[in-house]
């Protein structure tokens, strides 16, 4: 689903967090959001969800309005993962706790079983939320989301504290639901899943967007990630070291990259 | 105190004096800042819940400003020995006894405080129960009768609800943490 | 204005013992005086303290706001709404015994307040906690008192985490009294059940620094404390002494 | 070289658990190494970093089985949340630094000096007098490691240290690890960021389901790393390289050509600068 910003501003008191912001994206997209703390990025994600509400410009998801929606409204069609998602589950188990979110919305046939299996939480479900590892939290919080079905994707931080392969889910969710048509917003500072599940990466400075460019642009751009802070992802490094051609980003494309490379055994 | 009370203590304070935060947002008629004292009184004990009702009375004073309260402490002295008693009988592991738990709460808590409200302060304490109290002396009732009255229907249902959703709380426990309290185990 | 003002006036430079040893004689000295010219004399005696520590006028500016709303609900409760006989005030006819004790409770409050923002605003939290550990307090009491109101801000940035998250899950905040008072479940549960599962780190991080360790601790900059604060706090606490053994003998008789 | 820990087939179970947390792990700790426990979650890491060092079942509570030897006076602990592990009685950051050695009741001249070596080590001593509620999360967390520091630890256990923390303190603070290990200090570190603890871990315990599975030098058993998997997805042969230059090391030279087109690559100075990828 479309997602529209045009012309927003926003102040938390005499700071003005947002100064004037227009993006637009399209269904289907992945983006990443990128930027130095305090650049406005959370404001950002909040205002899609009705949680802030601009001082001025507009905002919609698909026909929707935000101006004119609540929160729990806007769920409907947007779902919001947050940073610290770990803290929002209190069911006594798993499958409830997923389930929590499309009871809400009253959806009457919801993929709760689905979404734990796709996560990788099958085995875990009947489980106390807070019996598991707080990485492990993090993803029931994303299966939450998942459950509810929404048309566009908003996260924060979705990837911080999970080990690699529990990645590796959330970046396979993530383009399962892109293929669906449904836009994907992520916050992060882990360019190795930005390298997998992001076609696009805005970068925000101080309340405006900076930068908006390809996810291959960028990642080869290194003068431009360490003005960020930022060290490029493994699969860059790889292909830098090695010059494989054509700015390959994703694990398989460097995989693809480096058929025929000639392995020595290891020295002793 | 162990560190592990103590840094509990500081978990139901701040609870006592965070929940209204919540509640405020779902415009419910009630403070329920006591919850976090019940929920130490069972998971700890008494000792502990007195502790945190106190230090929540003059945390409370400290931010607000409104330090002529202070005598209301007794209030909650009596909550935690009440809650800790309730606790150990079991009174909070069923809805169906937490709630009846709650009533008797709230009038032991109102029993204590329609007094100290009636003779140090003439009436006159928090917002919502002083309003209900000056529409009753408007509407003739004697000093006396409209500080208990007032003081009895809120202090009854902010009771029944807070011991409620201690009971939910403890039965929401996951086995490790409970595991942790072995009080609950009674 | 709530809370600890940086100066350098005499109750800021005296031991924090004393200053609240002030602040809690005025509290205590307000429940014991019943007649309206002994209490206003202690609003008196509160704003002294104020002016010595050079916060009167926020002191008093804050005090009055929070006593106002009590004071025109006393003088509804008492003033008009009190026994006879009756005295006419201007265009009113106001109660005689309501008006008194109007004022009686109202200067109370007015006294009370006044004492306890100045020494908030005169005592910094870490003086005070430095003196608890020069004086060899438990750690427990000192943990209390600070560290309470330390984790406060925390406790609410969850608490509005939680509210914005679950309505981002579809939780309705309005509604019938019945689905309000059960939205408080997945709202209140993850709040207590999050901060349950942290006791464990906060516990481990106090231990391993030793807040267990039974040694007393080293205080780095304990307060001076001086022989004439030590008397004038006995002497507080004499006055205290006295003013009830006043109230109780005018009491009985 | 002395052993600051020594387990000998220890199982260890949390209170109310269904399953120990650990079983029959053997293992050793010594100084000046930074030794880092991984495995996948719910594995047993963390729970590992607790019973190494003496806060399992002390702390925690639970049961504790096998011989455990500890010889270590002294363990320090951080977590992943700065903010759990503040003291809260502390105005500012040079108090909370000072609250170990405090604590521990040595004179007012010795604590303030552990607190000053803490504080440079991590450097935070601009950050002395500052307020530690006012920090930001990766300010607050480098003031915490020199908080743990200040009591001059044999053992100090690092749980995700970083996880909060935005990339660029994430880096400040593993560069700094192997500074404590020279000091005399064994690190323990638990972590799913297997990139940046592959920089500074000198030993690699793997775990798995509560047992010790792998122990060995980073290269033999770390197999997680992003390069290690894209090394081993493209047909290398174990030991998979857990870094670039190691990557490179195990290319035969004719290799590299292959799938090189100048017309493709990045113009001069716009990729990645090749010194920072051999950190």
């Amino acid at each position: 689903m479309d997602v529209r910003l045009a012309g927003i501003r926003f102040s938390y008191g005499a700071v003005e967090a947002l100064r004037g912001v227009d993006l637009a994206l399209a269904a289907g997209e992945q983006v990443a959001l990128l930027g130095p703390n305090g650049a406005g990025k959370t404001t950002l994600t909040r205002l899609l969800v009705a949680l802030r509400r601009p001082s001025a410009g507009r905002v919609t998801v698909g026909d929707w309005e935000v101006a004119h929606r609540r929160p729990d409204e806007m769920a409907r069609r947007v779902g919001y993962v947050f940073q610290h998602a770990d803290q929002q589950l209190f069911a006594r188990s798993i499958e409830e706790d997923v389930a929590f979110g499309p009871r809400c919305l009253g959806l009457r046939r919801p993929r709760v079983g689905p979404v734990l299996e796709e996560l990788g939480l099958a085995a875990v479900a009947r489980l106390h939320p807070y019996d598991v590892p707080a990485p492990t939290r993090k993803l029931v919080a994303l299966a939450g989301v998942l459950a509810m079905e929404p048309r566009v994707l908003v996260l924060d931080e979705p990837t911080a504290g999970l080990d690699r392969p529990q990645r590796d889910l959330v970046v396979e969710a993530l383009r399962g639901r892109a293929r669906d048509g449904v836009t994907v917003l992520a916050v992060s500072h882990d360019l190795g899943f930005v390298a997998e599940a992001a076609d696009r990466v805005v970068v925000m400075r101080e309340g405006r967007i900076a930068e908006d460019r390809p996810v291959r642009e960028l990642l080869w751009d290194a003068p431009a990630l360490r003005g960020l802070g930022l060290r490029p992802p493994a699969t860059v490094e790889v292909s830098v070291a090695l010059r494989l051609g054509g700015r390959p980003v994703r694990t398989a494309e460097v995989v693809e990259g480096m058929r025929g490379v000639k392995w020595r055994q290891a020295p002793e | 105190m162990t560190l592990r009370d103590l840094v509990l203590v500081r978990l139901g304070v701040a609870l006592n004096l965070v929940i209204g935060q919540i509640v405020a947002a779902l415009l419910l008629p009630v403070y329920l800042d006591s919850v976090g004292t019940i929920l130490v009184a069972a998971l700890v004990g008494p000792r502990a819940a007195i502790t945190a009702g106190l230090v929540s009375q003059v945390l409370n004073a400290v931010i607000s400003g409104n330090f002529s309260w202070l005598p209301f402490a007794l209030v909650q002295v009596v909550i935690a020995l009440y809650a800790a008693a309730a606790a150990r009988l079991g009174l909070f592991r069923r809805l169906g006894t937490a709630v009846p738990a709650g009533v008797g709460m709230g009038f032991t808590a109102a029993a204590c405080s329609a007094p100290i409200s009636y003779f140090l302060f003439g009436g006159v304490t928090a917002g919502g129960v002083t309003a209900v109290t000056t529409v009753l002396r408007a509407l003739g009732a004697p000093l006396g009768v409209a500080v208990a009255a007032a003081s009895f229907s809120t202090d009854l249902l902010d009771k029944a609800i807070a011991c409620a959703l201690v009971c939910v709380v403890l039965r929401s426990l996951p086995r490790t943490l409970a595991a942790r309290f072995p009080g609950l185990a009674r | 204005m709530i809370g600890y003002v940086p100066g350098a006036s005499a109750l800021h430079r005296a031991h924090p013992y004393t200053t609240l040893a002030a602040a809690a004689a005025l509290l205590m000295g307000a429940f014991a005086m019943t007649g309206p010219l002994e209490v206003w004399v202690l609003v008196a005696a509160a704003a002294v303290f104020a002016a010595v520590g050079g916060v009167l006028r926020a002191s008093a500016r804050t005090a009055l706001l929070l006593s106002l709303p009590v004071w025109v609900l006393l003088f509804v409760l008492h003033g008009l709404l009190g026994p006879d006989p009756r005295v006419a005030v201007g265009p009113v006819v106001l109660s005689a015994p309501g008006l008194a004790r109007a004022l009686v409770l109202g200067g109370r409050l007015a006294a009370i307040v006044l004492g306890f923002l100045t020494a908030l605003a005169a005592v910094s939290p870490h003086r005070l906690v430095e003196a608890m550990t020069a004086d060899g307090a438990p750690f427990g009491r000192a943990f209390l008192l600070a560290s309470t109101l330390t984790v406060l801000p925390r406790m609410r940035e969850r608490a509005a985490r939680i509210l914005e998250a679950q309505q981002c899950r579809g939780l309705r905040l309005r509604g019938s009294p019945l689905s309000r008072l059960k939205a408080l479940v997945p709202l209140a549960l993850p709040l207590v059940l999050g901060a349950l599962a942290e006791v464990d780190e906060q516990v481990l991080a106090l231990d391993a620094r030793g807040a267990a360790s039974g040694a007393r601790r080293t205080a780095l900059e304990p307060p001076r404390d001086s022989t004439w604060q030590r008397a004038l706090r006995w002497t507080l606490l004499l006055f205290v002494v006295a003013a009830y053994a006043w109230k109780f003998w005018r009491l009985r008789r | 070289m002395t052993t600051l820990v020594t387990l000998e087939r220890v199982s260890f179970g949390y209170p109310g658990a269904a399953r120990p947390a650990l079983t029959e792990v053997s293992l050793e700790v010594r100084p000046r190494e930074v030794l880092l426990v991984t495995g996948p979650a719910g594995a047993g890491t963390s729970t590992l970093l607790l019973v190494a060092t003496g806060f399992a079942p002390r702390v925690v509570g639970g049961t504790l089985g096998g011989v455990r030897r500890l010889a270590a006076r002294r363990c320090g602990v951080v977590f992943a949340r700065p903010w759990t592990q503040l003291t809260g009685l502390c105005s500012t950051v040079r108090d909370e630094v000072a609250f170990g050695p405090a604590s521990l009741g040595l004179p007012r001249a010795a604590v303030l000096a552990a607190a000053a070596r803490a504080l440079e080590q991590l450097r935070v001593a601009h950050l002395a007098d500052r307020d530690p509620s006012q920090l930001s999360g990766g300010e607050l967390q480098r003031v915490v490691v020199a908080a743990a520091l200040a009591l001059e630890p044999d053992v100090l256990a690092l749980d995700d240290p970083a996880a909060e923390l935005d990339p660029e303190a994430a880096d400040a603070l593993y560069d700094a690890l192997p500074s404590f290990a020279a000091g005399g200090t064994a690190v323990l570190l638990a972590t799913p960021d297997l990139q940046r603890a592959a920089r500074v871990a000198t030993r690699v315990i793997g775990v798995a389901d509560g047992r010790v599975v792998a122990d060995g030098r980073p290269a033999e058993v770390l197999t997680g790393t992003d390069v290690a998997l894209l090394a081993r997805a493209a047909d290398c042969p174990p030991p998979f390289p857990v870094d670039v230059s190691a990557l490179l090391g195990r290319i035969a030279p004719d290799a590299s050509r292959r799938g090189h087109d100048p017309s493709d690559a990045p113009p001069a100075g716009s990729g990645p600068d090749p010194g920072a990828t051999a950190r």
